[in-house]
């Protein structure tokens, strides 16, 4: 133990970054679950290149990720690393200019070479030249401390030169006194096949910690302490995981089986991946040629009784456009979730952003109206997953849910729900006639509504007496028989509108301390975290501002009109170019007013408090 | 014709209907008004659709299968209005997706009896890509395929079967296209049952519903539909009864492929021709090819496909080709019952809530 | 000739209807013409059942063809006709109800057998039974009128009643004094390979006129006189022909070849198949294997220096909507013509409805602006056609116009364009460098845009020393090198924005005769025939109203806020759930009032004067 | 190596690059360089894409045509990104669409050399459909099917080629669809051109990449590659130059199909199968089966694909099938010059007037 003073910090933001190749998702992953175990709140962003591997060396080719812990609740990732782990010169380059003074960075001077810095754009080299003096600089040889602490293994240098991010982990836990045993742990399971290698990371891990603590060139330690989170279990869980477990949990609370249809894209693979491996309760996932295929075989899956769901991203929401409206005239349940990417085309796909809303709403042919939610938190997605199956049972309705590659990748500590307190959703198929005919005789009518939820009933296939036939032309009210009358047609139409419009969705709230603030902000979705964070920033510099954040865009809540009229003022930040706007202005004609960042990346909470402020001192931004 | 039972399993090897429910012992035979809807048919007067749903109604009842265990699913166009048809459970659904949704239906409810009906435009055209996908993997269904080589609802347009030069509202000089031979097509796509028939040959078309039923997985069956309004006349030959019986090579597993006086043989390329029997002298009958319908090899089956062009010389009907390979559907559910079985019985409420824990938790307070 | 009277009257609205099989649609074709031809002006509405061959004999197997003709300008096919024309019960059944008192009503009574009647859904004969006490009906065999006029030629029976339609139809020309040549031209033309069959419906067609004339059944005859149209020569032309006319003729301006990638839909086939009757002029028609490959193969024809276009309808536009990003993001000329129908899903494939307006605008994922434009009446498909290839091959982007199935076959006079009166549209590709680069050497910039249209070159492969790639990902600006910048993404996206949001657009006229109206009745597309008719009605009877009616619906005209604002009340009919009311609440905040009607068929301009007039004096519907 | 001029059209029967311009005579020769953009490849170190990319730079000079006549279209996909590297006109397009896209290009412009990049995601799986429809059209366009049995770009879930089993993040008990054989499939969409080669094999790409361009339609080259990252070791049985030698079957138009020791020789159930010479006595080499790659029958084509499974005992390479057709593009562009020459040349601008004035006008005033 040396005797080093230990400072407390009450949050600390680290950014990993190196090259593609040099398994800086893995470390910070692995450092937040660290974080997380010692009771830390937190907030992560993993970023990295849209290519598998990028040109080794060269600022396209750095992966990164960020993480923002601390001992109070936080909701973003942090706007500038306190730390920046900088694992070659094109991971510093691409990061420096996000560093505020006096933030630390730690290099591996191993990779400063006159090669590697030409590669990132250096003449000269940035740990020699005085450009850093603004910062506290440790650099060390990572790499050859690496495999210097690995010599007496039998392993090639290659996969010795592999475990310097452990060696970085080592060293920044220790740095921040993070406990290293899930990750040592984690090494254990992985690597339980390949003892060399998984003995190899562990004494890395160690090496890197005891560097930390012997090599006498950081004056101090620091320390963050746990965060006063409620009662209860945790767990670290990233927005793709919790989208996976949402559907599982719902469906379990319906009884359904859970069929997944679904086609491969990021940054909503992972959902499949992890739904797939959930055979052990049933879960069918069906990786099929296409989203068309993936949304389709999800119909038939609801229609054969299961709970059919189809996940994709952007482009496949386009894709499966056409079915949806298929999705509507049929009154099936289905749920689609689209975990937004950067547009438009392609665009970018491993950026996030939040502009399918207005496709979500509308981007269907006639009048195809679907209940869209949004989760605003990786783990809300856990909540907003059961939500949709809820309403899509309950309504007989697809349901869109909106996430986006923030949330999808990025990760946060989750308290680990009882099962008991999810909401009760039972569901009953149609079993006999549920009307008479003219003649008296019990006859089943498929488009009879609830006279509540204006549901139809849900009648599969093999049960006795029940035969029907559906499909995508016009049905007739009650019958469901193809029908081209005009007044069925307008009639159908308005109610396939009532039944969505009528879901009770919950009350809007503000969060409006004072309860005197003339100025609203308002979001929806993953911008939950910096608008909130933004709007204490902004009071604490004196502004008052209420914050309200929708979860359902369809419908709106109740309420949402006589929020937004409550206020003087409606700022509305989006990553996009004002699509909430649209939707807000339409329905409830007030002047609110956009704060549109369209670059791939959250927003900053520093950014949203600085329009916060503007906004409410002079009404434009 | 076939004794196999359908439904039950006794060999290890999953006959067609396996899983799907019999009717209870001493029930009354289903005949062909029990699967007549009450929906009037709209099909134009002389549509050839009319013989295939007649035939396909008398058939149902074979299958011994409760008609609310029976669903059809189609796409858009005249052939896919066959559900309202049809008194089971059906889905009119969208164009060229029918083979996509009953591939999440069959995968969700091993107790049904999925049947697709579709059109040459339905099928090849917008929706070839979810029939070929659904061919390789062996799904269970059974594809009646109406190919009258044009669009007929949305009014004679050419279709990807139509003929080279083909004069429609589309293609006033002629279609450039050359068509799909819709049974090539699906041996390349790793069919395991493909068949074809004449919708005027109600015999024929039973018998190969008879078979496709007894399949295992994806059954593909081309059936040639007269379009009297926009195609009129596109099978003539094989329908007038003198032409016919020289034109059509009806294919019997086992037998030698012959029609008349002519009949198969080898030919220098790879490929198959047709020769009248005189020609090959005395021993004609045994140099003739014997169709193998059950060969691990597709190769024969795609030969004979081959024939049917140029013009209808020498069209084969029946039964290329009928393999048995798993069924993707079983698979998925085998997959599951292996991974419960492992885990030593179906998922409780507290595995569910050992799943969300997770191996890394931590408890605060 | 008799000496039966002849009465002025200034329109008159005839309904054609019978069975599918009865030749209804063509019947009402030669009908306008021939009134068209007279010098009327008129509107027609063609309605028919989404089967082939619906049932023979029942009301679903009805088909109908409505037409309007007048002496003054007329904008709608009128709302009740003052003659049916009804060849069997079930044609009677399908339209009684919408006949005015002392409506005129043609029966062949030959098909008032009791099978047909049964059929038909009646238990007695109404044209015996008084139930038809209310109209002027008169009943005569047309069938064996026919029959017996045809006994000479070498028919069969089956042949000679195919003749009755025409046989009607010139019960109704000599009704009404409309010249049968058109159709004896016609006759000629279409048969004239079959001297028999053509030659037999001449003789129908005379012995109908000369039943007429002869029967002493019509107590009067008469005569519409010509409208005041502006002088010129005129033709009767489809909406789906002038939009393929439209289309060849904008092409023809620009200089560009066209190519049409499609796919066969109700009812947008009509454009396809009247394109690929243009071989002579150049013109490519792919029928491609589904609507994704109908705007691909037209990417691939613009990328290759043709005027791409791709046709369809409702929910082929669904489909397309991946690949309409990908066109925004190449930037690259592009017409999508949808021809809207009654939706949702395949809803009612042969009606007509404006419900996809929305998805026009909206449905992509991410930023994907696209210039939108409807046209108004059948003939005006032409001029927006034209304007559709001049917006997208001036500012090298897709563009999508709309019409509707209403349009698409309903037809009307048109004044036959001077082609040196078509805007002059000339194209330039890009032939050299337009840039250069940090050495001063000369680059080709594919992304480097024009100043004031903000297009980007149009370079097509060929042009030597201009190689360059492009594609879905988001580009850098200027050299349209993939980018994953966020600063780059937020440019692109905002000046992908301005490039659509400048396009000059017309402002939006007013028709306000008193110009003191309080109340904006403001449309879009195919209403503007009902409204502009309804509003005049709604004059007539004392109201104050104005009218606007919106053709390019992105971007909007700089003056529409202007012309809202200017008005207490504002008045929205759309046959949807009120898609421009959100366009015009959310861009306006104006309180823009719907007045939607969703049964598959065009307002009748009773109903719209009745929706002005409630409104205007109440404020509410 | 062929001699035929690809550009010109002497005997009436277009050759590949007919209509598509050459390099000036005397302007120097192109390099590989001159067809090597500036942007960074962005693939994973030793990826198989690097060297089918190396191969195709080099030869594209021997097109003799203008760098700036030759356009590569891609999907998206690891492999889609090639356009980039490559100096000439290019696009990189959306998942799947690039044979359709390059449709609307190669019908649009003649004198277009028009190249497209996919994987075997991207062309078989969401583009399945464009790609059996460009076959039978038959469109002019060579395409490069680089088939690492995975999807790469969304890190290593199984695709429509990957073997039965394969262990995948989206199949963790491994996967249960049948794996498309590509060059059956294409075969079975009337293919006329379809040749497999190795990426590791440069000098039959080069071979093939030859074969195809003088090759009018579609060429469809599946082209096996590794993806170390995701699915390494795919066809390292052929890559080792001892099981290479053996396993490889080179087909070669006219000669015997032979590998090694061992042949292919015609198989009792209509196929073909591989037998150790020895076995065959004395006469072997005649009993072989000899490849013809120009039969009009596609049949002995599709024989020799079946021949692949299982486990790459025998996997023929080179040109499978090199017909002859009337390729769609010209022929759209045909009846353009027929319907133009029908009516006496190109239409004026009182043709197009005379058009739109149609038959049946009145005048007012
Ligand atoms: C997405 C979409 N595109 C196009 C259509 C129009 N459409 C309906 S059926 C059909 C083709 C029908 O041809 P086929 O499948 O051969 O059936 P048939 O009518 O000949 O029986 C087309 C193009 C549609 N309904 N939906
Ligand atoms: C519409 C759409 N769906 C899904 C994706 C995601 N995606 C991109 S490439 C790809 C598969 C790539 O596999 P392959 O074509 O075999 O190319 P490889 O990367 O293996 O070279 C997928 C699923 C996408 N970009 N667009
Ligand atoms: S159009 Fe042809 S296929 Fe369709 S119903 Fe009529 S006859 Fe049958
Ligand atoms: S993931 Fe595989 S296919 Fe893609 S670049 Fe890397 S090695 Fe090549
Ligand atoms: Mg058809
Ligand atoms: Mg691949």
């Amino acid at each position: 133990m040396s005797s080093k003073t230990v400072e407390r910090v009450d949050h600390v933001v680290i950014r990993f970054a190196g090259d593609s190749g040099d398994g800086m998702q893995l470390t910070g992953d692995r450092f937040t679950a660290q974080s997380a175990a010692q009771g830390n709140d937190l907030a992560t962003l993993p970023n990295y290149p849209a290519e598998i591997r990028a040109p080794q060396g060269t600022i396209a080719g750095v992966s990164s990720f960020q993480v923002q812990f601390a001992d109070h609740d936080v909701n973003t990732p942090g706007d500038a690393p306190d730390v920046l782990v900088a694992m070659n010169p094109a991971a510093l380059a691409a990061s420096v200019s996000d560093l505020p003074r006096g933030a630390i960075v730690i290099a591996d001077s191993d990779e400063f070479t006159p090669r590697n810095l030409t590669k990132a754009g250096y003449t000269g080299d940035p740990l020699d030249d005085g450009s850093l003096d603004s910062y506290q600089v440790y650099a060390f040889p990572m790499t050859s401390l690496t495999v210097e602490a690995l010599s007496s293994f039998a392993l090639t240098k290659k996969e010795a030169v592999r475990a310097k991010n452990m060696f970085a982990l080592g060293v920044v836990s220790w740095l921040y006194s993070t406990p290293t045993e899930p990750t040592e742990s984690f090494i254990r399971t992985k690597f339980g096949r390949k003892p060399e290698i998984m003995n190899a990371n562990l004494a890395a891990l160690e090496a890197g910690w005891s560097y930390g603590e012997t090599a006498e060139i950081f004056a101090v330690s620091y320390e963050v302490a746990p965060a006063a989170t409620p009662a209860g279990t945790y767990r670290n869980i990233t927005g793709n995981m919790a989208t996976a477990y949402g559907l599982l949990a719902g469906a379990h609370r319906t009884g359904l089986p859970l069929v997944l249809g679904s086609y491969p894209i990021t940054p909503a693979s992972d959902i499949l991946h992890h739904l797939s491996e959930l055979k052990r309760f049933g879960v069918k996932t069906l990786q099929v040629e296409d989203e068309i295929a993936g949304i389709t075989t999800a119909i038939g899956a609801s229609y054969g009784g299961a709970m059919g769901v189809t996940t994709t991203s952007g482009p496949g929401l386009a894709l499966k456009t056409e079915a949806m409206g298929l999705a509507v005239m049929l009154e099936l349940p289905l749920v689609i979730v689209n975990v937004q990417r950067g547009g438009p085309s392609t665009g970018l796909p491993t950026k996030t952003e939040q502009a399918d809303l207005l496709q979500a709403l509308y981007g269907r042919n006639g009048e195809a109206p679907i209940p869209v939610l949004a989760a605003r938190s990786p783990n809300d997605c856990f909540d907003a997953a059961v939500e949709a199956i809820r309403i899509a049972t309950t309504y007989r309705t697809p349901v869109l849910l909106l996430t986006d590659g923030y949330l999808a990748n990025g990760s946060e500590p989750w308290r680990i729900p009882d099962l008991d307190s999810l909401p009760d959703m039972p569901v009953e198929f149609a079993s006999g006639p549920n009307a008479v005919d003219a003649d008296g005789k019990p006859v089943f009518r498929p488009y009879l509504r609830d006279p509540e939820t204006l549901a139809r009933p849900w009648a599969i296939p093999g049960v006795p007496g029940l035969a029907h036939r559906i499909g995508g032309l016009e049905k007739a009210d009650v019958t469901g028989m193809v029908s081209y009358d005009p007044d069925n047609h307008d009639r159908m139409i308005r109610l396939r509108q009532a039944k969505v419009e009528r879901i009770p969705v919950p009350d809007l709230e503000v969060d409006d301390p004072t309860g005197t603030a003339e100025t609203l902000v308002i979001g929806w979705g993953s911008t939950y975290g910096p608008i909130s964070t933004g709007a204490q920033e902004a009071r604490r510099d004196g502004v008052e501002v209420a914050h309200a954040h929708l979860r359902h865009l369809n419908p709106l809540p109740a309420n949402a009109g006589d929020v937004l009229r409550r206020y003087r003022r409606v700022l509305v930040p989006e990553m996009n170019l004002g699509q909430l706007t649209v939707l807000l202005r339409s329905r409830y004609l007030v002047d609110a007013v956009g704060f549109n960042r369209v670059r791939g990346l959250p927003f900053t909470s520093t950014e949203i408090a600085e329009a916060i402020t503007k906004f409410a001192q002079e009404g434009t931004l | 014709m076939s004794t196999t039972n359908l439904h039950l399993d006794p060999t290890g090897r999953r006959p067609g209907l396996f899983g799907v429910p019999t009717l209870p012992e001493g029930s009354p035979k289903l005949t062909k008004k029990d699967f007549t809807s009450t929906a009037e048919v709209r099909w134009c007067p002389g549509c050839g659709d009319y013989a295939i749903l007649a035939a396909f109604q008398s058939f149902l009842p074979e299958l011994g299968v409760p008609r609310d265990n029976i669903v059809c699913v189609s796409g858009i166009g005249c052939s896919s209005r066959l559900p309202y048809y049809l008194d089971t459970y059906g889905m009119h659904s969208i164009h060229g997706r029918a083979t996509a949704i009953a591939t999440g239906l069959a995968t969700t409810r091993p107790d049904l009896s999925v049947w697709v009906v579709t059109g040459d435009g339905d099928a090849l055209s917008i929706g070839g890509n979810h029939l070929i996908h659904a061919i390789r993997r062996n799904v269970n269904m059974t594809i009646l395929l109406f190919n009258n080589r044009i669009y007929g609802l949305t009014k004679g347009q050419y279709s990807p079967t139509s003929e080279q030069g083909k004069i429609t509202k589309s293609s006033p000089m002629g279609t450039v296209d050359l068509p799909f031979n819709p049974v090539s097509l699906a041996l390349g796509a790793e069919a395991t049952f493909v068949a074809r028939t004449v919708d005027s040959d109600r015999a024929l078309l039973t018998s190969i519903l008879r078979q496709a039923a007894a399949h295992r997985g994806t059954a593909l069956i081309e059936i040639y539909q007269n379009c009297p309004i926009f195609n009129n006349g596109a099978y003539e030959l094989l329908k007038d009864r003198d032409e016919s019986a020289a034109r059509l090579l009806r294919l019997e597993h086992g037998k030698p492929v012959r029609s008349g006086s002519r009949g198969v043989v080898r030919d220098g390329d790879g490929g198959l021709r047709i020769v009248d029997l005189d020609e090959l002298g005395p021993d004609a009958e045994s140099r003739l090819v014997v169709h193998d319908a059950h060969a691990a090899d597709p190769s024969l089956a795609f030969a004979l496909s081959r024939l049917e062009s140029p013009e209808m010389a020498g069209v084969p009907v029946g039964v290329f080709r009928s393999v048995s390979r798993p069924a993707y559907d079983d698979l998925v559910r085998d997959q599951i019952a292996v991974a419960v079985d492992a885990a030593g019985g179906p998922a409780t409420r507290d595995d569910l809530a050992a799943l969300l824990a997770g191996n890394d938790t931590w408890t605060v307070g």
